[in-house]
């Protein structure tokens, strides 16, 4: 049975998924216009629970019979996926009352996904990270496809279904094949193993699966679709969630526990980065459609992240948590402003609806520039400071020719997210246009610009902080 | 006022005069416009404090401001000016101003965004002009781009957005490669925690030779891009074309310097081998540089092109005295970047004059201005003259002192690099009869009139600086001199 | 033990690949729901083998587990089906392309 | 166990295996490939007792061949579904390409399956793959990531719940 | 201070009628630009007359350019050579600027005419009292500046200021190859000081001070429009006629001159750059004289004769005959002045008609001016005892002593045969012009020719006296006071003063009086004779100038086109754009891998799968 040390160091998964099913239940009992409570509570779980990982700390390096670990990791991403649901949320509130979906569902799967990523981030077992996955992927099939009578919703739902089930399937396989080799799904374990083929084809089904969460090339296909059709808070979240859950377990395999081995892989993410990141980006090029391009643009994203993870270094790692959660925020803050473009009530999701903002708007314009600039990767903004550390760790390992293809990809996506900053500033809006949200969604926006510029600016607070998870990783 | 963090100042004073700008209403245009131009003086003001106390005679950086800014990669907020930075601070801080006050009648919608943009662009070159870490250096190098871009694509000609996105692609290529190349030169900087990006620190360490040529190329790249270093200059006549009258004037005058700075602050003092091994070739670009753009400037029918094409061909003749690695070419390199900032700028703001009088930039739709226009003219003649170095006008004395230094380091530089002497009289005179001389031919002679007092404050400082340069250039070039003999020692040093 | 263990991992293994051709050539959403079910059981087939050549019971935990997420996905997958098909009337995934580019 | 009626058990298992796949996918009707699917399953509970996994055989037959199948023959008669697949495919060039990674991808892991040395199966006690035994282990060791699966199973229940519901 | 006081003159009366001309009246406009300069000339006067002239009088005014080793001073010095120079220029130009008040009186640009003319003044002034060869040739380029500004004075006429332009451009391109000289002598001797050249002239390698005499003699032969750069001087013509008296005949055009003068010491080690000058001079001199006899312009055929002159006074140098050069510099400004006036005067009155077959038979309304005219025409012809004479005499003189027994002595050949050729054009420019019948039927709108006002005619008939009487300065008969001091100057190898032999002397008024008498012959009556293929051959300027034209300014013109059509917009923009466009087309076929049909996304799975562990078991 698990002791009471084992209950304290799972208090914040604990807040969760008690918020999830506290939210459901309540919610059955709610009329529809009070729905708001239950927006509250969950924040005010999100919040608890980062509260308590802040408390925490990185201290406990395995609880529940080694299936878990409080550590740095657990931490910093922990830290992450909880700052992206709580953004999520905000964003979300407004459109699901508005589209009147399932309150309560909607929340509940949220704090569900949520606590899969943070899950996937605590694993010290293959069995836990398989699990995790499920908890977090599960909750986003039917969140993607939850306007459940729109077409595209449906369609979202179902292709990111067939084709998450189907990715899932390898990663058990891979479990299987590791599982088969080293007699064991502990990690620590399978950090001693030595190198045979049978590992490495499990650990490349293995890596299949977590490419797939990542959206990385070429297990990406499914992400634009699903992002263009999910409901756009839904797109929001899981453009943020997922990675989170996925780089983090990307981070606990790799340079966590197969260091020793990083010859062997470092070679092949690198090879998928550069994939991932040309790919992504020179997709993005020609996009109109406001939520695609930020499909893309996750996709060229999960590129940049696999930088610092193909560096196989701990001041990859620590980079990769930075760029989460820069990524984390910028990515957020231009969904907020999606959401905020309407016409007729409806989601207007192309670029050109964007067209004249910033007379109506310059705050909201100029707080999308700075979105879009962080994006691009250009001073002095979080996404900057992200890059340079990724870079920067990829040049550190030797990994000169992904660190050029990294920049030189920055630049195209230049391209299109200043494309997207022009729009705002020119003409006029169309008339049938409107741009409005609620509080919630406005102090998500602020939250938001400032941490872009704040992390852009004064970088060395947060530095230090995901620098506590190379203790972890070493 | 000892002790004061005059750097600090001097960088965030157009700023905060950007977010005052941003909170006045934005119907209130006139105040938004006055604004800008006290913030933007302001800051010329704190320069010229600066200019005063500077110390002559010494290669040391003064006023160096530094402080912790990310510790855990070895990044400090580091300020610092010396004599390659002083003259291109003051040049910034002289043009400001100007091109604010020239936009008072070529901006006319945005008036708050544009104010805004133009203080923050101003900001980020004194940024890079001050910054002594290199990562600093390019957090501000970059950020240059972004207000640029705006004031391009939004305020632009008619291929606005086609000449913005060149502009901010292009230059952003090879800032790419600079990025790679700057934490390389960190990494190689010392063992893992003893790394720094301090610019005082990695010049006294240069990397060793092949590697070194890699970096160096990769810096190189970036700078060139700036500069515009023939052949990678074409997308400065579009954005020069393109722009306001006030972005060209700030394009040409200041953020082309940009380039030929990281030269002089980055090539020749952290690549001190490279650079000596590979100045042939950055001197056969720039000559090439100088004559093409000299002749493809005569054959241009816009004037902004033609002005955007002549400064190909100037921008060749800093990177030859540049590259020439001799204190004479230094300085007159040096000297020519402030040179050429006031007569291309005073060139675009002559442009601008007329584009806002007749909305043509096209040659053929000009013809005997002088008659309608003569005080214009007189003070379009004198432009010109510094633009084409005769004695007398600042461009001489830095065109001069560059072929003395080319001269010296390889005579041959010099005797091909004086054709472009030649051909800047050609393509100018050119320029200068089809608008200014002739019958009159302006479509619109009631709106051709002759300079307000406004515009005409805009030519007095120029003139002034056109004609106190050209006599009096000891001023600026004292203050280089110590600053520059250092730099041409080390690089001599390093054999 | 009669029958050597690899047999089972071999057997699994061809499984496996027979589900993953079905999802690839099938078209019809349900059939390609199966093959996926189809995966998922070879997988646990090479699970519990795995679990009988090692004497660790960790296989079939695993296995039980693997069983729970799929009885959930089947719910999801089903449920997802049947909103495609009321507004679709059909469930050939070849006609789901709305979303493409 | 006779080793005879061992290999006997395991070939028409084996063969049951392979049979029902083959149908899953190469049926026309939706309603013989679930039946195809329940063969596989079936053969696959054989083969788990074979394989010392009593408990997990049970499981097999009570949730897959008794939950899951049903499920799946439930919707196909609440769809009325034909093959659903009567015309011609707008993919023609998917079929030969999916053969070819089949084939590839069977030929990877074939190659690594052979060149693992076979070692003997360990010795267990009667005990192994029992339901107490791995219960017992679902409830310690296992304790949280079976919490865990219980969460996910809600999420079933939402998923019924919200898609599941018809149009408002 | 007076020397300082020379030069801030007419820079005063340049600030003052640049800047608030355009508010003064016209009598005050003019009194501030002939007084400047006539006070100036006072000064010139007075400060030539103080004893350091001797030695060389110098101000240092501040020090002006420093970088690395190398740094000058700006400032002044008069010499004897600076201080004749000085006089000329002051004087002349004193004279000039009278006369312009009464030409340009009508005209609606008066106040820029005399800033311009102020500023000319002011920089040829800098360009001879500079104390170093910077000064020297920020001189040089400032009056090449006034002279593009005047010539295209009339901006509005599209003739005139494609002239100015021209003549910037040309001389551009001789100030390079000067700029460059300047650098190598500045490389070598360290310093560009004037004084102290004789002596570090001697410590620079012979070859070396080829190389830079060289290079400077290319950019004298712009500024005084020498073969082969000489194509802008009668285009300059377009500008006011007193412009042309006081520019592009009197001072700006002799600076080469001047500058080989100044720098002795140098071209004096310098043999083969001697030859080439005075190969160069004889020629231009001979070619100029040809094509000035079949010129229907009257300022033309001035124009080519002063192209002519000067080519003597460059033969003069080359041989290291300096005196007599500067000698002929003077005398020259004098007859020459004179007969730009004249044409200014006929000018005036025709209303602006200058072609001679235009004009004839203003004897009768032109007076005084026909005998101004003509005796700047005795002089140029060399007639004694006018001023030319002497000059002229005296240079051939010398020419035939230093070349005598060797190939040069073919310089010597074409002078004389020069001097022939100037006396029948320069009569028959004469004749076209004064004598009867009178080819123009009147003028309607002005009336009758009439003569110009005083104002013109005194600086005239000083002119006049000068160039009747300017031949006493090296003349025995005076003391030669102005060869005298010259020689003392030039501190050359001496030549032994050899009196001239007599049928040497007598040799040159023989030829001009022959040249006369031809021309008397050829064109009386005003005959419009064609010289032939002869005649067709100058006119087309021995085909040099069809030459230039197509082949040298057609073929850059083109080549600029060329490089900015096709070399820019196509080869270089075109790969950036290219490149840009490429990246383009990527995106899109990226996307359309993107079909939208699950199975290929999850083929690609498939794939991605197959590949990467392919890739990984591969994997050393």
């Amino acid at each position: 049975m698990p002791s009471s040390a084992d209950l304290r160091a799972l208090t914040p998964e604990l807040i969760v998924a008690g918020a999830a099913l506290a939210v459901l239940v309540w919610a059955t009992f709610l009329p529809p216009q009070r729905q708001q409570i239950l927006r509250w509570m969950s924040a005010a779980a999100l919040v608890a629970a980062a509260w308590e990982v802040l408390v925490l700390g990185a201290g406990v390096p395995s609880v529940f019979s080694g299936m878990y670990a409080r550590d740095g990791v657990t931490l910093v991403l922990q830290s992450a996926a909880l700052l992206g649901a709580l953004l999520a949320l905000a964003l979300a509130g407004d459109y699901v009352e508005r589209a009147r979906l399932e309150a309560g569902e909607f929340y509940a799967l949220l704090l569900v996904a949520a606590l899969g990523a943070m899950v996937m981030a605590g694993s010290r077992d293959l069995i836990m990270v398989f699990l995790g996955l499920e908890t977090l992927s599960i909750p986003l099939y039917v969140l993607a496809a939850f306007a459940r009578t729109d077409l595209r919703s449906q369609e979202a739902g179902m292709k990111y279904f067939l084709l998450g089930a189907f990715s899932t399937v390898f990663f058990l396989y891979g479990i299987a094949l590791v599982y088969g080799v080293t007699g064991s799904t502990s990690l620590p374990r399978l950090a001693a193993a030595s190198d045979t083929l049978m590992l490495r084809v499990g650990l490349g089904l293995l890596l299949i699966g977590l490419a797939f969460k990542a959206a990385i090339v070429p297990f990406h296909a499914w992400a634009p679709d699903v992002y263009e059709g999910a409901p756009l808070p839904v797109t929001a979240y899981m453009s943020v969630i997922a990675k989170v859950g996925a780089f983090a377990a990307l981070l606990r395999l790799f340079p966590g526990t197969l260091h020793t081995q990083s010859v062997q892989w470092t070679g092949i993410l690198a090879a998928l980065s550069t994939l991932t990141m040309i790919l992504g980006n020179l997709a993005a090029l020609r996009q109109t459609s406001l939520k695609r391009l930020l499909a893309y643009s996750s996709i060229a994203h999960a590129g940049f992240l696999l930088i610092g993870v193909a560096s196989g270094t701990t001041q990859g790692a620590s980079g990769v948590a930075f760029y989460l959660l820069a990524y984390t925020l910028m990515t957020l803050g231009a969904f907020a402003l999606a959401l905020m473009v309407t016409r007729r009530g409806e989601e207007a999701d192309q670029i050109a609806d964007l067209t004249g903002l910033a007379s109506r708007s310059p705050a909201l314009a100029g707080a999308m520039t700075v979105f879009m600039v962080s994006l691009a990767g250009l001073p002095p903004t979080a996404g900057f400071v992200g890059k340079f550390y990724v870079f920067a760790a990829a040049l550190d390992a030797g990994q000169t020719a992904l660190a050029i293809v990294g920049v030189l990809a920055s630049v195209v996506s230049a391209y299109y997210y200043l494309r997207v900053a022009y729009t705002m500033f020119s003409g006029e809006p169309g008339g049938d246009v409107t741009f409005a949200g609620d509080r919630w969604v406005a102090g998500a926006l602020i939250v938001a610009v400032v941490g872009v510029l704040a992390l852009g600016v004064f970088p060395a607070p947060v530095t230090a902080f995901v620098q506590q998870l190379e203790q972890a990783l070493r | 006022m000892r002790g004061w963090p005059l750097l600090s100042i001097l960088v965030f004073l157009p700023v905060a005069g950007a977010a005052v700008a941003a909170i006045v209403d934005r119907r209130r245009e006139q105040a938004i416009r006055w604004t800008g131009l006290a913030a933007s003086l302001l800051t010329l003001g704190v320069v010229l404090v600066i200019f005063e106390r500077f110390a002559v005679g010494t290669p040391a950086v003064q006023f160096e401001e530094r402080a912790v800014w990310i510790p855990a990669a070895g990044i400090a907020y580091h300020l610092g000016i010396d004599g390659i930075s002083l003259p291109l601070v003051l040049l910034t801080t002289v043009i400001m101003p100007l091109a604010l006050l020239s936009s008072w009648s070529s901006v006319g919608d945005r008036v708050k965004e544009f104010t805004v943009s133009m203080l923050v662009l101003e900001t980020a070159l004194l940024g890079t002009f001050l910054s002594l870490d290199l990562v600093l250096f390019y957090v501000f190098w970059d950020a240059v781009l972004i207000p640029m871009y705006f004031i391009i694509g939004l305020w632009g000609g008619p291929r606005r957005v086609y000449a913005a996105f060149k502009f901010i692609l292009y230059t952003a290529s090879g800032s790419a490669l600079m990025l790679v190349a700057i934490i390389v030169l960190y990494l190689q900087s010392g063992p893992a925690g003893a790394r720094t990006f301090d610019w005082l620190a990695l010049r006294e360490a240069p990397v060793a030779m092949p590697l070194q040529a890699w970096l160096f190329a990769a810096f190189a790249l970036a700078f060139a891009i700036k500069v515009p270093l023939w052949p990678l200059h074409t997308w400065l006549p579009d954005a020069h074309t393109e722009a306001p009258t006030p972005g060209s004037v700030v394009l040409a005058a200041v953020l082309l310097k940009m380039g030929t700075y990281g030269f002089l602050r980055f090539l020749l003092p952290l690549f001190p081998e490279a650079s000596r091994r590979f100045a042939p070739l950055l001197v056969t670009l720039a000559i090439i540089g100088i004559l093409y753009g000299a002749a493809v400037s005569w054959a241009q029918r816009d004037m902004k092109r033609l002005v955007a094409m002549s400064s190909v061909s100037h921008l060749g003749f800093v990177t030859l005295g540049a590259f020439a690695l001799t204190v004479e070419g230094l300085q007159g390199s040096l000297l020519q970047m402030v040179n050429h900032g006031i007569s291309t700028g005073g060139l675009f703001l002559v442009v601008g004059v007329l584009y806002d009088r007749t909305h043509s930039r096209l040659l053929d739709d000009y013809g005997g201005v002088a008659a309608l226009m003569p005080r214009f003219a007189a003070v379009a003649t004198i432009v010109m003259l510094s633009s084409m170095a005769l004695p007398g006008t600042n461009g001489f004395v830095g065109e001069f002192l560059i072929l003395l230094g080319a001269f010296r380091a390889a005579p041959v530089y010099a005797v091909v690099a004086a054709g472009g002497v030649i051909l800047s009289a050609v393509y100018l005179l050119w320029m200068y009869q089809r608008v200014m001389h002739g019958p009159v031919a302006v479509k619109e002679r009631a709106r051709v009139v002759e300079l307000s007092r406004r515009e005409l404050v805009l030519f007095v400082p120029l003139i002034a600086l056109i004609f106190w340069i050209g006599l009096f250039p000891g001023a600026l070039l004292s203050r280089s001199e110590a600053s520059i003999r250092a730099l041409v020692e080390r690089v001599e040093a390093a054999r | 033990m009669t029958i050597p263990v690899p047999y089972y991992l071999a057997l699994g293994a061809v499984l496996f690949t027979m589900g993953a051709l079905g999802v690839l050539i099938r078209r019809n959403a349900l059939v390609i729901f199966m093959s996926i079910e189809l995966m998922l059981n070879s997988v646990n087939l090479s699970f519990v083998a795995y679990a009988r050549q090692l004497g660790s019971l960790e296989g079939q935990v695993t296995v039980f587990f693997v069983m729970v997420i799929a009885a959930v996905e089947v719910v999801v997958g089903l449920a997802i089906i049947i909103a495609i098909f009321r507004s679709r009337d059909t469930v050939d995934i070849d006609d789901v392309d709305l979303l493409r580019g | 166990m006779n080793a005879f009626i061992e290999i006997i058990i395991f070939g028409a298992a084996a063969a049951g295996a392979l049979v029902g796949a083959v149908g899953i996918i190469a049926s026309a009707a939706p309603v013989r490939s679930a039946l195809s699917l329940l063969l596989v399953l079936g053969s696959l509970a054989v083969l788990y007792l074979l394989l010392a996994a009593q408990f997990i055989a049970v499981l097999q037959v009570i949730i897959y061949a008794g939950a899951i199948v049903v499920l799946f023959l439930f919707v196909i008669m609440l769809l009325h579904m034909r093959t659903g697949e009567g015309r011609a495919t707008k993919l023609p060039r998917q079929r030969p390409a999916a053969m070819v990674l089949a084939a590839a991808f069977l030929a990877v892991v074939a190659a690594v399956l052979r060149g693992v040395p076979s070692i003997p199966a360990a010795v267990v006690s009667e005990e192994f793959g029992t339901a107490q035994a791995v219960g017992r282990m679902l409830f310690t060791t296992y304790v949280l990531p079976f919490e865990l699966a219980s969460m996910v199973l809600i999420v079933g229940i939402i998923a019924a719940v919200v898609i599941g519901r018809g149009p408002r | 201070m007076l020397l300082i006081l020379i030069l801030a003159l007419p820079l005063a009366g340049w600030l003052l009628n640049g800047l608030i001309g355009g508010r003064l009246t016209r009598r005050a406009v003019g009194l501030i630009g002939a007084g400047s300069v006539g006070l100036a000339f006072a000064a010139a006067l007075l400060a030539a007359q103080q004893p350091a002239v001797a030695d060389g009088w110098r101000v240092v005014l501040w020090d002006w350019i420093a970088a690395g080793s190398f740094s000058v001073r700006l400032g002044l010095l008069l010499d004897r050579l600076s201080a004749v120079m000085v006089l000329i220029v002051t004087g002349v130009g004193f004279l000039i600027h009278v006369y312009s008040a009464g030409y340009m009186r009508e005209d609606p640009g008066y106040s820029r005419y005399f800033a311009y003319l102020n500023l000319f003044i002011a920089s040829m002034l800098l360009l001879v009292l500079g104390d170093t060869l910077l000064a020297l040739f920020v001189g040089w380029e400032l009056v090449g500046l006034c002279s593009y500004l005047l010539i295209g004075f009339w901006f509005d006429r599209e003739r005139a200021a494609s002239a100015g332009r021209k003549a910037f451009v040309v001389n551009r391109i001789g100030d390079a190859a000067f700029l460059l000289g300047m650098i190598l002598l500045a490389l070598e001797a360290g310093t560009l000081e004037l004084a102290p050249l004789a002596r570090t002239a001697a410590t620079i390698a012979p070859a070396t001070v080829t190389v830079i005499t060289l290079l400077l003699f290319a950019g004298a032969t712009g500024k005084s429009a020498q073969l082969p750069l000489y194509t802008w001087l009668p285009d300059a013509m377009e500008g006011p006629t007193p412009v042309s008296a006081l520019i592009h005949a009197a001072t700006m055009v002799t600076a080469g001159v001047y500058m080989i003068a100044r720098l002795h010491p140098l071209f004096a080690r310098a043999e083969m750059t001697q030859t080439v000058v005075a190969v160069v001079g004889a020629t231009t001199a001979f070619f100029a004289a040809t094509i000035a006899l079949v010129q229907w312009d009257l300022k033309r055929v001035l124009a080519y004769s002063t192209i002519s002159q000067l080519g003597y006074m460059f033969l003069a140098m080359g041989l290291l005959a300096m005196p007599a050069g500067m000698f002929h510099l003077t005398t020259h400004a004098f007859f020459k002045a004179l007969l730009f006036l004249a044409a200014g005067s006929v000018m005036h009155a025709m209303g602006g008609v200058i072609d001679l077959r235009r004009l004839g038979g203003l004897a009768g309304p032109l007076r005084w001016t026909m005998w101004g005219f003509l005796i700047g025409a005795l002089a140029l012809a060399g007639v004694p005892p006018f001023a030319g004479f002497f000059s002229k005499d005296l240079i051939l003189e010398q020419a035939f002593e230093r070349t005598q027994g060797s190939a040069l002595l073919l310089v010597w050949g074409l002078g004389l045969l020069t001097a022939f050729v100037t006396a029948v054009y320069i009569t028959r420019a004469a004749i076209m012009t004064f004598a009867p019948p009178a080819a123009h039927t009147g003028h309607a709108q002005r009336g009758h020719p009439h003569e110009a006002p005083s104002l013109m005619l005194w600086p005239m008939g000083a002119l006049a006296v000068l160039s009747a009487a300017g031949g006493l300065l090296g003349s025995q008969v005076a003391g030669r006071p102005l060869l005298h001091s010259l020689e003392q100057f030039f501190t050359l190898e001496a030549h032994a003063a050899v009196a001239p032999a007599t049928w040497l002397v007598l040799l040159t008024p023989a030829v001009g009086l022959l040249g006369i008498a031809a021309g008397y012959l050829l064109y009386r009556g005003r005959r419009q004779v064609a010289l032939g293929w002869l005649g067709t051959f100058f006119e087309r300027q021995w085909y040099l100038e069809p030459l230039y034209d197509r082949v040298i300014v057609g073929g850059s013109r083109w080549v600029g086109r060329m490089l900015a059509d096709v070399v820019e917009l196509r080869v270089i923009d075109g790969a950036v754009n290219g490149i840009g466009a490429a990246v383009g087309r990527a995106g899109r076929s990226v996307r359309a891998v993107q079909t939208g049909y699950v199975r290929n996304y999850a083929a690609a799975i498939l794939a991605g799968t197959v590949l990467l562990l392919g890739y990984w078991l591969l994997l050393r």
